[in-house]
């Protein structure tokens, strides 16, 4: 068995590493995130079929649960560590030719400190970890953002840091009226024991963490930073920050629902709250000409309808949620990816500017129109199994709050479909007018979209390969007693 | 296993048309030839037969996509598959001056591979899966042209996905009520519904469908995108594509929901099948008289291609074994004429370099006889003459309505019908008769790869105007398969006890006295052979192409009636887009820019959560 | 007639001639320059309507004289006819032409190109109105002998008959 | 079924003398009502036969076969309408066919006409579509009224319901008096005689037409007269014997020819006009009535 | 008047058929048009004799010259006489067609129309009454039915010459040759 813990402490290690090995040769920097999410990689495939078979629970410092710092490895863990370090690979190898700017080795540095905090965030069992994680996520995204160091990145990046800092406190707070109350900061420490506790006072520590993670999840009102910085950081940190990053925010929200909470009255509005940031954000992206800001507010609505599939609970909505968020990181990873080589080869970030480039870069545009696809919810694409997954469960429940619900989302995809079918259009069947010199993207750029085309096509057409995980995850959301069980009941 | 092999060789042979398209550009036409015919083959092989197989398990759904044939899908598996065979091959001319022919004829056995999906599936999820694919390669290709097609191609598909959402929200009801997504155990599991719940379902199955068909009031994209989109495609979009919506009506209608439930549905007039008729009515109504005014060929066929979209809703919509019948014969026959209309329309086009305007074109018949011929035969179809299969199951038509005693259906059927003559004799006399322009003094007949469809499909429609018992067998044995009384038929058109039609007796009389008559004009003194430009010209010799009439062909009838046929329903649309855009615009400006706001939303919003806990207790 | 019109024409133009032979007629007769100026005067007066422009060979004088003949529609108690001659040179046989004042001189022009070969300056489209036939001397001149031309012309043409 | 052969053979021939002397008579009639003389009543006879011998002209293998196609449509057509009883192939088509078989000449004369190659003629053909696209609205409101009050689609049906002197005109006076105010744009006589304006449009559709062209297309005039004649006999004056059906005929003939002869020409705009005002209300108000009461 | 002879409809019943159905093209080529109107209307009634004013020169087979022809009229009165079916029969009717009548030293009026197309009669007068074109009619009958009523005949045989008369009027026709230009006779 492996050590789950090396999950977080490869990317830790590889990060600090980098200046060291930037000494060595300028150039080494760039391939060490590879490396570095490489052998996460391996290590997550390997958990993979040992944790559906039995959690790991990795206490640090050789005490037991409830009282060390420890990491919970579940099936939802595992499934979101699995996407992580593939994402954050592939997005990895994008980086190496797309990041020319110096100081790279900083930029390589950074990205691994988010793929660290990432990971730390959905495999910690320790609340304060999650906090502290939650933080090396957000710091290193707000330096990411303002990467670029043009006016525009400085000015999202600024925008995020405060939002995301009054998150960050919020979640504080939260922890401290926890810890207040129980006395621990052990998750599921916490959870065995929240019926004890005066429920007002519970719910306004879940407020200030509902509010706190909503930020970084994105949800309506929380996500006035998101159009903003997903749009001014450099393509790759905005596959990672939609692909990634807001999905831990919704972890996050989940995990304090479900797990540690219990808090089931609150799941319709949390799901009429996805709903509204779904609306929001179609609508919002509709008249974007913006590419990378459409796609920002594209990755709003999405994250909406996760929220809204959690806000379900049932072991199908959670399950269809899972699956929505797999199926969004490809493909709004996908999309960041193409697009952001587009824009660097047009020079432009104008949805105006891209046409014509089917014809001058056919596989980047190809990629480009499955993600597409893909979000819009097209059979035989990824997209379609969770679109699909997502209506059986919200119908499924059998309320008519939940009926009213599933239609005004389904007219979000008729706009959502509106913006991308035109998108797709002007790459294909525009003339260009400044294209002539534009060339196809090569090398390490190209790998990693094909690579997100093809894992798209097949979960697509054969969704079994993700959905036993996807099962255990969403049975881990939904059996908070079997979680308790898993870390306390070794003691 | 056969239908399995039938979808592999479809989708596959698509992908390797594009392939092989990127080495060598003729073995790809050859390829897709072939790819299409061997569709064909193996679609005409599966006749009566019943093939019931599950190719695809999806466990963790609880389901398995499942494929069967029967009657029903190989009559509409065979046009799809004929139809696209033969715009294939007319295409290996026609797109030779077109760029990106790799992607077009993988794309146009992509959307038959879709379409043949759509009617052999067994079951709902794989109906909608091949559905969806169906629809964005249709929307890729009616894009392909460029320019004006871009914004039709998204009109197109925009409002496809708005029919898919309904669709879909009707599928997932299902199986949540009942586990199951195949037709036949939904058939019987429906019987015990309740007529809500039916209606619900009809009434989103007939967005999801009537999208596809374009029945008034949800045409609007159908104009667009058979105008914009390139002939040959436009054929199968118009032919085939466009009628599975039918095909989806009557498979919902008769073959899952049954007679027996739509008769419960409603009370007195305001019964299902009755409104429904009434939106056939419209569609003929819109669809024929708005093709009146229309000055672009292939936007006045697409106008029609609504308005004979009402009459197989009003065939179909009755639920009798003639109604029934006559709106799937009209179907197929739709999809022969139509088809061999655009083609028509394609190869004028290919000749005069791309001319659509009506009012330019003039006396090609003395060019391109075979074209013209095709034209002819095409709208002959079109308008019903007897003789042509459009005929037959027209008649079948209006023999339902004035037989459930509906006059007034059987009036706007019947004067639609003069509304088309109209219109397709200005299509036949503006392109192929009148004046030959000086500009088209060198044109030629079409070469061979583009005649060949079109004579097949003229000899199609003449073969089943003829022998009408051919296809209503067929149909019959649909009709079988439904649980309806089947209709009874006899080779030459139908029994005594049906009504009075007997094609061969009309054919042997037109044929005879046809025959009588021209003895007698041969035998008469010859007349003399003269060109076009010998003309009376009130004693001056004729002006050279200024001596056409074919602007504004019905002008006294385009003021009488022109003012009052907009179409609305599009007007609306586009007010409804233009609304939300602006309200679109509104919301976004939530995202104000100022962090400040930004702060003040996320506490207003912990404000909210912890206010509706202390002060009502909501949670 | 009005006598203010025809103290105004005398005072505005120079070497006009204006008489008042009937109640409904006005005749002015002007030096080839004035022309033009006259007619637009008349036409800002509110005599907008050209009625004729026709000729006259004065064969002895050497001279064609143009008579323009003008009238008013949208004035009723202007209902009367302003006739104003100009005599043009004969040999030279070329005016300008009045199109820029009255577009529907132009058939009027067309025609007196094609019967007495005035050639008017600016016409765009001085070709045949209604003669088949160019004529060498145009035949409404007075030195256009018909007979002659008759003689030269269709009595040379044969019977078909006598063609054995 | 001998007799039905041999009715085939001479229903057209009794239809083609009927027809060619109701030509001849409207001649005559309308002569007089002029306070002319008038051509001797075969005139029509006469001029056939200089027709068939004069030299024509012919633009193209089309001109020739629509003017066939449409003098045989109208032959045929006559053989599905009853004759006093008589209608040999009527158990081959029903009254729809019959709508849709009376396509068939015109649809001759336009295909053919189109191969003309000139503007008169496409302007005829124009104004002969919008015409009947006005005349078809009242017609098809009352043949509608007289299937839905029999209650079947079949002609021979309908003319046997009608059997002693029950005639249609009786129970659907609107109907009638709509098919009626109708009867000479079908007939394509004044005041609708717009199609073949000889004075504005030189005769329309037959400007190109000379010698045995136009015999064929006056033989199908005359076929024509006898179908519509015959039509509104069955439908609404209950058929009767051969003779009493041609009297009948021929009364509602004259009828025609009175307004025929003293009428101006309505422009097209009027007569479309026309067509969906009255007659099409009278007919309209026929069938709701119809549809009630059957 | 033989029109009721049914001997002699079957002996010749072409020569019959022109003569007793004359159709008369309705061309207003001068004054004298002025005397048609009442021939053909309630006064003299020339639909007794079969003969109706036709709108378009392929239906009809008499043509009526009636009046001075000037050179564009000429014109349209060669394309019509080419455009109507054989057999054909013209007539001149009053002086003018005949050798140009007060026009006789016009400038643009043709003296003699035999020149251009064949004329089969003339009726002489300025104007004829309108019963003068009632004995034309009769007289026409008479060369039908000898066969004296040729011009449409010789008109083909001396095509050559006709259409070089007329091209000497007008320069070169616009339109093609209406026979072959060689001369049958030699």
């Amino acid at each position: 068995m492996v050590n789950p813990s090396l999950l977080i402490a490869v990317p830790l290690a590889f990060a600090f590493s980098i200046p060291l090995f930037g000494l060595v040769s300028k150039k080494i920097g760039k391939y060490i995130p590879v490396v570095a999410l490489l052998i996460n990689v391996g290590i997550s495939f390997i958990l993979i079929p040992q944790i559906l078979k039995k959690p790991a629970v990795v206490s640090i410092g050789g005490w037991s649960p409830p009282f060390c710092i420890n990491l919970v490895v579940g099936p939802l863990g595992v499934f979101l560590v699995t996407l992580i370090s593939s994402i954050g690979l592939l997005v990895a190898i994008y980086a190496i030719s797309y990041i020319k700017e110096e100081p790279t080795e900083k930029y390589h540095m950074l990205f691994l400190l988010l793929i660290t905090g990432a990971t730390g965030i959905v495999l910690t069992g320790d609340i304060f970890n999650l906090f502290v994680f939650f933080e090396i996520l957000c710091i290193s995204s707000y330096a990411l953002v303002a990467y670029n160091k043009d006016k525009e990145g400085t000015e999202a990046a600024m925008k995020y840091l405060i939002q995301g800092s009054v998150g960050s406190s919020f979640v504080l707070i939260g922890i401290a009226l926890l810890y207040g109350m129980f006395g621990t900061l052990n998750m599921a420490d916490i959870a065995s024991r929240v019926t004890s506790a005066d429920p007002t006072f519970l719910f306004i520590s879940l407020a200030f963490l509902i509010t706190g993670f909503g930020i970084e999840a994105a949800v309506f009102p929380l996500n006035a930073w998101l159009p903003d910085a997903h749009s001014s950081a450099p393509s790759s940190i905005s596959a990672i920050l939609s692909g990634i990053a807001i999905k831990t925010g919704v972890y996050g929200v989940a995990r304090m629902i479900y797990t540690i909470f219990n808090a089931d009255g609150i799941l319709t509005f949390i799901a009429f709250l996805g709903l509204l940031t779904l609306l929001i954000g179609e609508m919002s992206a509709f008249r974007q000409n913006d590419i990378k800001r459409l796609l920002a507010y594209s990755s709003i609505g999405q994250i909406g309808l996760i929220v809204f599939a959690l806000g379900i609970a049932t072991s199908l909505g959670v399950f269809a949620g899972l699956f929505q968020i797999v199926s969004h990181a490809l493909a709004k990873a996908l999309l960041f990816l193409a697009a952001g080589y587009m824009i660097y080869r047009v020079g432009s970030k104008s949805i105006d500017s891209l046409s014509g480039l089917g014809r001058k870069m056919p596989l980047t545009s190809f990629a480009f129109t499955i993600g597409s696809f893909s979000l819009i919810g097209l059979p035989p694409f990824a997209g379609f199994i969770s679109k699909f997954s997502i209506v059986y469960a919200a119908i499924q429940v059998k309320k008519p709050i939940f009926l009213v619900f599933v239609v005004i989302a389904l007219i979000a995809t008729v706009i959502e479909a509106g913006y991308f079918f035109k998108v797709v259009q002007n790459l294909y069947f525009k003339e260009g007018k400044n294209v002539d010199n534009v060339t196809e993207t090569s090398g390490y750029i190209i790998v990693p979209m094909i690579i997100l085309v093809i894992s798209i096509i097949v979960i697509g057409i054969h969704p079994q390969f993700i959905t036993g995980l996807l099962k255990g995850a969403a049975g881990e959301l939904l059996g908070r007693t079997g979680y308790i069980g898993w870390v306390l009941g070794g003691s | 296993m056969q239908l399995i092999t039938i979808l592999i060789v479809a989708f596959l042979g698509a992908g390797i048309v594009y392939l092989i398209g990127k080495i060598s550009g003729k073995a790809r036409d050859i390829l897709a030839v072939l790819a299409s015919l061997i569709v064909v083959i193996l679609v005409s092989l599966a006749y009566n037969q019943k093939i019931y197989t599950s190719f695809y398990p999806l466990p963790f759904l609880n389901l398995s996509l499942t494929l069967r044939i029967d009657p029903l899908s190989w009559f509409f598996a065979i046009a799809v598959a004929g139809i696209g065979f033969l715009s294939i091959l007319f295409s290996l001319e026609y797109m030779k001056h077109y760029q990106k022919l790799d992607f077009y004829y993988s794309m146009m056995l992509f959307v038959n591979a879709g379409m043949l999906g759509v009617v052999l599936s067994a079951d709902f999820l794989s109906l909608y899966i091949f559905w969806e694919i169906m629809s964005w390669s249709t929307y890729l290709l009616i894009s392909y042209k460029g320019g004006k097609a871009v914004g039709a191609g998204l009109k197109y598909i925009v409002m496809s996905t708005v029919g898919s959402i309904a669709m879909l929200f009707a599928i997932v009801s299902l199986y949540t009520s009942y586990g199951t997504l195949e037709f036949s155990s939904l058939a019987s599991l429906l019987q015990t519904a309740s007529s809500g719940y039916i209606l619900f379902l009809l009434i989103m199955f007939i967005i999801g469908f009537g999208i596809k068909n374009a029945i008034w009031p949800l045409h609007t994209w159908l104009p667009d995108a058979h105008a914009e989109a390139v002939s040959p495609f436009s054929a199968v979009l118009s032919g085939i594509l466009v009628r599975i919506g039918i095909y989806g009506f009557v498979l919902v209608m008769y073959s899952i929901v049954g007679l027996n439930l739509l008769h419960k549905l409603g009370y007195g007039l305001l019964n299902f099948n009755y409104i429904l008729c009434w939106i056939g009515a419209i569609s003929i109504i819109i669809g024929t008289f708005i093709a009146l005014l229309q000055d672009d060929d292939k936007r006045l066929l697409a106008w029609h291609a609504i308005g004979q979209g009402g009459y197989m809703i009003l065939g179909i919509s009755f639920g009798t074994t003639l109604g029934i019948a006559g709106g799937i014969f009209h179907t197929l026959n739709h999809c022969i004429y139509i088809a061999l209309l655009f083609l028509v329309t394609g190869a004028v086009e290919y000749r005069t370099g791309g001319v659509r305007d009506l009012n330019q074109l003039g006396g090609l018949i003395k060019k391109m006889p075979v074209t013209f011929i095709g034209g002819l035969i095409g709208i002959s179809g079109l308008i019903g003459i007897p003789l042509t299969n459009g005929f037959v199951s027209k008649w079948l038509i209006y023999k339902t309505l004035i037989m459930e005693k509906h006059p007034f259906l059987a009036f706007v059927a019947l004067i639609g019908t003069w509304g088309t003559i109209l219109s397709v004799y200005k299509f036949l006399h503006n392109i192929f008769l009148g004046q030959l322009p000086e500009k088209y003094k060198d044109v030629k007949e079409v070469p061979w790869a583009m005649r060949l469809p079109m004579i097949i499909l003229t000899s199609v429609i003449i073969l089943f105007g003829i022998l009408p018992g051919i296809p209503l067998n067929v149909i019959s044995g649909i009709e079988r398969s439904f649980g309806i009384k089947p209709l009874s038929t006899i080779i030459f058109g139908m029994p005594r006890e049906i009504g009075e039609l007997n094609i061969i007796n009309i054919l042997a009389a037109i044929v005879v006295a046809g025959v009588f008559i021209y003895l007698i004009f041969s035998l008469s003194t010859r007349s003399r052979r003269v060109n076009q430009y010998d003309n009376y010209a009130a004693g001056s010799f004729i002006p050279k192409d200024k001596y056409q009439y074919s602007v504004r062909f019905y002008d006294p009838v385009y003021r009488i009636i022109g003012p009052y046929l907009r179409d609305v329903v599009d007007d609306f649309y586009y007010w409804l887009v233009e609304k939300s855009k602006s309200f679109f615009q509104g919301v976004r400006q939530i995202y104000t820019g100022n962090v400040n706001t930004y702060a003040l939303y996320i506490l207003l919003f912990l404000a909210f959560l912890i206010i509706t806990k202390i002060g009502w207790g909501l949670w | 007639m009005d006598e203010s019109l025809k103290k105004e024409l005398e005072t505005t133009f120079r070497n006009v001639l204006v008489s008042l032979p009937e109640d409904d007629r006005m005749v002015v007769a002007a030096s080839e320059e004035t022309v033009l100026s006259i007619l637009s005067f008349l036409k800002n007066k509110g005599y907008d309507h050209l009625e004729l422009i026709s000729c006259v060979d004065w064969i002895e004088e050497k001279k064609f004289e143009l008579v323009y003949i003008l009238t008013s529609y949208s004035e009723k108690e202007m209902r009367k006819h302003i006739i104003l001659k100009t005599k043009i040179s004969r040999e030279k046989s070329e005016f300008k032409t009045a199109i820029s004042v009255f577009e529907n001189a132009e058939p009027y022009e067309r025609e007196l190109h094609e019967l007495f070969g005035i050639n008017f300056k600016g016409h765009p489209k001085l070709t045949h109105l209604f003669l088949e036939r160019d004529y060498k001397i145009p035949p409404f001149r007075k030195d256009f002998d018909t007979r002659e031309y008759v003689k030269e012309v269709f009595d040379k043409i044969p019977f078909v008959e006598d063609k054995k | 079924m001998v007799i039905k052969a041999v009715w085939i053979i001479v229903l057209p021939i009794i239809a083609f003398i009927i027809g060619v002397f109701f030509l001849g008579l409207s001649r005559k009639v309308i002569a007089r009502i002029h306070r002319r003389y008038g051509p001797p009543i075969y005139q029509p006879v006469i001029d056939l036969i200089k027709l068939m011998n004069q030299k024509s002209i012919s633009h193209g293998r089309l001109f020739d076969m629509g003017v066939i196609l449409s003098l045989a449509g109208s032959i045929v057509l006559v053989l599905f309408i009853p004759f006093g009883g008589i209608a040999p192939l009527s158990g081959s088509g029903d009254f729809l066919v019959v709508l849709y078989l009376m396509l068939l000449a015109p649809l001759g004369v336009a295909l053919s006409g189109g191969e003309g190659a000139n503007p008169n003629i496409s302007i005829g053909i124009s104004r002969k579509m919008m015409l009947s696209l006005g005349y078809e609205v009242p017609l098809l409101f009352s043949i509608l009224a007289v299937m839905t009050y029999y209650k079947t689609t079949s002609l021979v049906e309908i003319t046997k319901a009608q059997q002693h002197l029950s005639w249609g005109v009786i129970y659907l006076p609107l109907p009638a008096i709509a098919y009626f105010m109708i009867l000479p744009a079908m007939l394509g006589i004044r005041p609708f005689d717009i199609v073949s304006a000889p004075q504005e449009i030189s005769s329309g559709p037959s400007v190109e037409y000379g010698g045995r062209y136009l015999a064929l297309m006056t033989v199908e005039h005359a076929f024509h007269t006898f179908i519509v004649l015959a039509l509104f006999v069955d439908l609404f004056l209950g058929g009767g014997n051969p003779f009493t059906f041609f009297v009948k005929m021929l009364v509602v003939f004259l009828l025609g020819l009175f307004i025929h002869a003293v009428f101006p020409r309505f422009r097209i705009d009027q007569a479309i006009k026309y067509c969906w005002k009255w007659p099409s209300i009278l007919a309209l108000a026929g069938l709701v009535i119809a549809y009630v009461v059957a | 008047m033989d029109r009721t002879s049914i001997k002699k409809w079957f002996k010749a019943p072409d020569k019959m058929g022109h003569k007793y159905s004359l159709w008369a093209v309705y061309f207003c080529t001068g004054c004298g048009i002025i005397e048609v109107p009442p021939v053909i209307t309630s006064r003299w009634d020339a639909e007794r004799f079969g003969v109706i004013p036709v709108a378009t020169p392929r239906q009809a087979n008499l043509f009526l010259i009636t009046g001075y022809v000037s050179l564009k009229t000429l014109k349209a009165i060669i394309r019509t006489y080419e455009l109507m079916p054989d057999p054909k029969y013209t007539v001149g009717f009053g002086s003018c067609p005949i050798n140009g009548g007060m026009y006789w030293d016009s400038y643009n009026t043709i003296k003699h129309l035999d020149k251009y197309i064949p004329v089969d009669g003339w009726i002489s007068g300025c104007m004829p009454r309108p019963e003068a074109i009632f004995i034309a009619v009769t007289h026409l009958w008479t060369m039908i039915d000898k066969g004296m009523a040729t011009g449409y005949i010789k008109y083909r045989e001396k095509y050559r010459y006709y259409r070089q008369n007329q091209e000497k009027l007008f320069g070169k026709l616009e339109w093609p040759p209406l026979y072959p230009m060689e001369d049958k006779n030699g």
